[in-house]
């Protein structure tokens, strides 16, 4: 390719930008916006996912195991378990622990359960963690049948509703950003194109005086290029420090929630803003012209 | 240099601008294309740059047929083109001097190129205190004039101007008339669509007259007129 | 005015939707697309907060009494309480009562309480609710006070993680909306001035043809109203039988959840968007015809 | 009808288009604008429709004001005057019909006189058969015709024509002058620029020569030239 002409496409985009002042100040804003929307979105199924896995994580299984078993018996029944399909942590549980956390529970009136240390009643147990959530229900299944179990009790119906809410959750997570995103895809695409459409005599005329698609095209696109990566940086920025107050805030008056804010998933949803701006930025310009190019 | 067989269009609306239309023009030549309002004048020189297909016949230019020319290849044949609009068709956001530097761009001259080349050429059509200023506020006669300007500013092997005149007091076409002679002279062929019946007539140049999309009339140092 | 006059601008406006039928696809998509979002939004924001209130109502406070109260005292103490600021119902609970809903709460592991029946050692109390759930810290912290009160307990700890959790909510999706209805409002504003920018010219020569303002801007007004409501109508159809699936959907595989399906709100949605589509239509294109009136 | 007082005009780019012109013009006259290019007769006509504002000195058409005038009067002036415009400005998305009857929808005719006035408006230009047409598909000639049916449909007091025959043949221009003359005879007040020198000299009307924005030569019954 000859330097004329790439000195012409960069001089030609950012000429562009600046005259039509007006049409770039819309397609920015709209970028904006789109890409605001879109990542403020992500960020919050991705940190409401976060909170549904910390709750799932804190579930657990309590096998209540046949009183007078031995050593021997619990050592071969803690290797069985291991063996439960979705098993990843097993505890062993003696009955006066169990007092204990029981007594604990009580807080205050723990006292309405003194005189019990005598004659326990409650029985020595396992706690048990899946490897994933949904597997509590099946594997506590599988645990009933074991010989020297009581009882296995992980709150069920509560589990239940749980999982199949945070199953929802994962769904309509996922589904509301693929829509947001072919959004934002479809908003930036009209503005883009309606820029072109507002230029589309300038297109007819350069192809008479023997310009070739792509000499056309390339100053477009780059003029796309560059308005979707100004969008795109904006949005990545606005949303970089609203979100670092964001945790500030939480931290201060929620302490107690804990929000995404590993750096690399941030860096992530931030580079993809940016790299989507400059996407359909191109991609966009690109095909918007095609209409017109035909002459 | 321009070889019309049989040539016949028909506009997607129904309405036949041409009608079996055989031409030839040779390298050189300086042809006026004379002829009622809508008679086809400028049907045929967009057959020939290719803004439009023939429905019918063929279209040869410089030996290679228009209608079949890939794609890609357009662009070199328009290079090599020099075409005065009946419209103008400047671009509105670049000035005078951009307008007419654009059609060196394509081309990917250099800047230095550009800046010498331009000036004389917008020097030559009068305009050369305009060059800074948008087709929007200059006057009809003078984006006109651009429009010439951009059209000889490559050295075209084929000047096709349609009624470049038509916006240019007598004293300023002449001078126009005079450049194009002057181009013609140096090997450039000029086909050029006109109302102007003095500068044809005292011109002495071929002829040719459309009426309803026929040739009717074509005649060598002819003069103006479009009744057999 | 003009009866001719009239019959003009309905013809033109419907002629020009139909003509410029590329611009009319894209301003309909871009308001449809934001009102969705924007709908959207504001039924989740809704929906949050509806259950949000809904675990605000469960919130009680348990006032413990000493024992060998009265009857008339613990008619006396239930006036105090009542008096008491934000408090809105009080209910008393023996102890027999108190026993028995422990029991219940243990399940099948009950019978480590049994034997609690002769000597109860829980003591007789009210369970009172707030008419908001905010000042349930508050009124607890009066209660305390009261003569014949051993202990007053409300979740202490939980309830006001929970109270500055729902207040954020409630904020949050306020500002969100706002924030929303702007972007939406810019968006389809942004379009509807560049399908008028695209035929700014036609604008000018209608002008110099003896056009008054009104004149021109009467058609572009009425094909913006068109336009909007057109896209208005189409959001409010997609949200409305997508909120119905939705709420068939959480009935079915969510029963335990509760979403906002009274009739009132979601027309009062419906028509919001209806209205805003309508009015951005209408006021958008008038406004962007401003700057290429002046001619 | 027109009488301009020491009118300059320069544009914000700094261009002195009109310098200290005094011309008055009586109700039913035909005058003709001859100038070089860039002399300054479109800023003229431009400044009795009150496309642009005067810099200095006072424009008024029948005794008003135009400067002075309030905004929501100048869409009556400009009813009252038909313009032809230099580069036609015929409404791109709107067919031959419609541009026309839109001259007289803005009035708030009814649909019954535009069904009768603008066919026989489109006979006398000659494109009865373009009706249908959208400008784009028309040739040059016929969208300035269709710019001139458009001035003339509703009767204007005033007609201000910017070259209306730039992209005619010489047989059709002279009809349109006869179609002038015609509407002249009946009242309407003509003010036309022009480079057609045959048709100024032959017709023997009031002739304004404008060179550099200033009125040079002003002779009733004169020829087109513009040299003192
Ligand atoms: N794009 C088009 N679509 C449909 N019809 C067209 C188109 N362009 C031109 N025509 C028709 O074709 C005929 C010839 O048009 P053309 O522009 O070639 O005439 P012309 O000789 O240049 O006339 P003029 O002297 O007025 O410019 C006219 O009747 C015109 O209406
Ligand atoms: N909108 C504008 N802004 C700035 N300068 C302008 C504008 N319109 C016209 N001019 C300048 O004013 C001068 C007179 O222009 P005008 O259009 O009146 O000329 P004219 O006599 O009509 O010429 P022509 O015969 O070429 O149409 C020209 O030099 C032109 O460049
Ligand atoms: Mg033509
Ligand atoms: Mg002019």
């Amino acid at each position: 390719m000859n330097v004329n002409t790439l000195k012409y496409y960069f001089r030609e985009s950012t000429r562009s930008v600046l005259r039509n002042s007006w049409l770039s100040v819309a397609s920015v804003g709209t970028i904006i916006i789109s890409l605001l929307i879109l990542g403020s979105s992500l960020l919050l199924v991705l940190n409401v996912r976060h909170i549904v896995s910390t709750v799932e994580s804190s579930l657990e299984i309590t096998v209540f195991l046949e009183d007078g078993l031995d050593e021997e018996a619990l050592k071969r029944m803690e290797e069985e378990i291991k063996f439960v399909p979705g098993v990843a942590r097993v505890e062993f549980v003696t009955k006066e622990q169990a007092l204990e956390d029981l007594k604990e529970s009580f807080g205050d009136k723990a006292d309405i359960l003194s005189g019990l240390e005598k004659d326990n009643p409650l029985p020595n147990s396992f706690r048990i963690k899946t490897s994933e959530a949904e597997m509590v229900p099946r594997a506590a299944r599988q645990l009933e049948k074991l010989e020297g179990v009581e009882q296995v009790r992980y709150g069920q119906g509560v589990v239940e509703k749980l999982l199949s809410l945070t199953h929802w959750v994962r769904i309509w997570g996922s589904l509301t950003l693929v829509v947001l995103g072919a959004a934002a895809v479809f908003l930036i695409a009209t503005t883009i194109r309606m820029s072109v459409f507002a230029r589309r005599r300038e297109i007819g005329i350069m192809k008479m005086l023997g310009a070739t698609n792509f000499f056309v095209r390339m100053p477009f696109m780059l003029e796309g290029m560059m308005l979707g990566l100004a969008g795109g940086l904006v949005a990545a920025l606005i949303i970089y420090f609203g979100y670092l107050s964001l945790l500030n805030k939480v931290a201060v008056t929620l302490p107690f929630i804990q929000l995404v804010n590993d750096p690399q998933t941030l860096y992530r949803v931030l580079g993809g803003l940016l790299g989507l701006g400059f996407g359909i930025g191109a991609v966009g310009s690109a095909i918007s012209l095609h209409r017109f190019l035909r002459v | 240099m321009i070889q019309l067989y049989n040539v016949s269009k028909i506009y997607p609306n129904g309405v036949k601008a041409l009608n079996d239309v055989t031409l030839h023009i040779k390298k050189g030549e300086f042809v006026f294309l004379v002829g009622p309002s809508g008679a086809g004048k400028s049907t045929l020189t967009k057959l020939i740059c290719r803004e439009e297909l023939p429905s019918r016949g063929q279209v040869l230019v410089n030996g290679r047929n228009v209608a079949r020319m890939k794609n890609r290849d357009v662009p070199h044949l328009r290079r090599k083109i020099g075409m005065v609009f009946q419209d103008f068709r400047l671009i509105p956001n670049k000035t005078v001097y951009e307008n007419v530097a654009f059609a060196l761009e394509v081309t990917g001259a250099s800047s230095k190129e550009i800046k010498k080349v331009v000036p004389t050429v917008l020097r030559m059509v009068g305009l050369e205190k305009k060059a800074g200023m948008l087709p929007a506020h200059l006057s009809g006669g003078e984006q006109q004039r651009t429009s010439v300007a951009r059209a000889i500013v490559n050295n075209p092997v084929l000047l096709l101007a349609d009624e470049p005149t038509g916006n240019l007091d007598p004293e300023t076409s002449w001078e126009l008339m005079k450049l194009f002679l002057d181009i013609n002279r140096r090997g450039t062929t000029i086909v050029m669509a006109t109302h102007a019946w003095d500068i044809v007539d005292s011109m002495k140049k071929r002829v040719v007259a459309l009426s309803n999309g026929c040739i009717i009339r074509d005649e060598e140092g002819g003069v103006y007129g479009y009744e057999c």
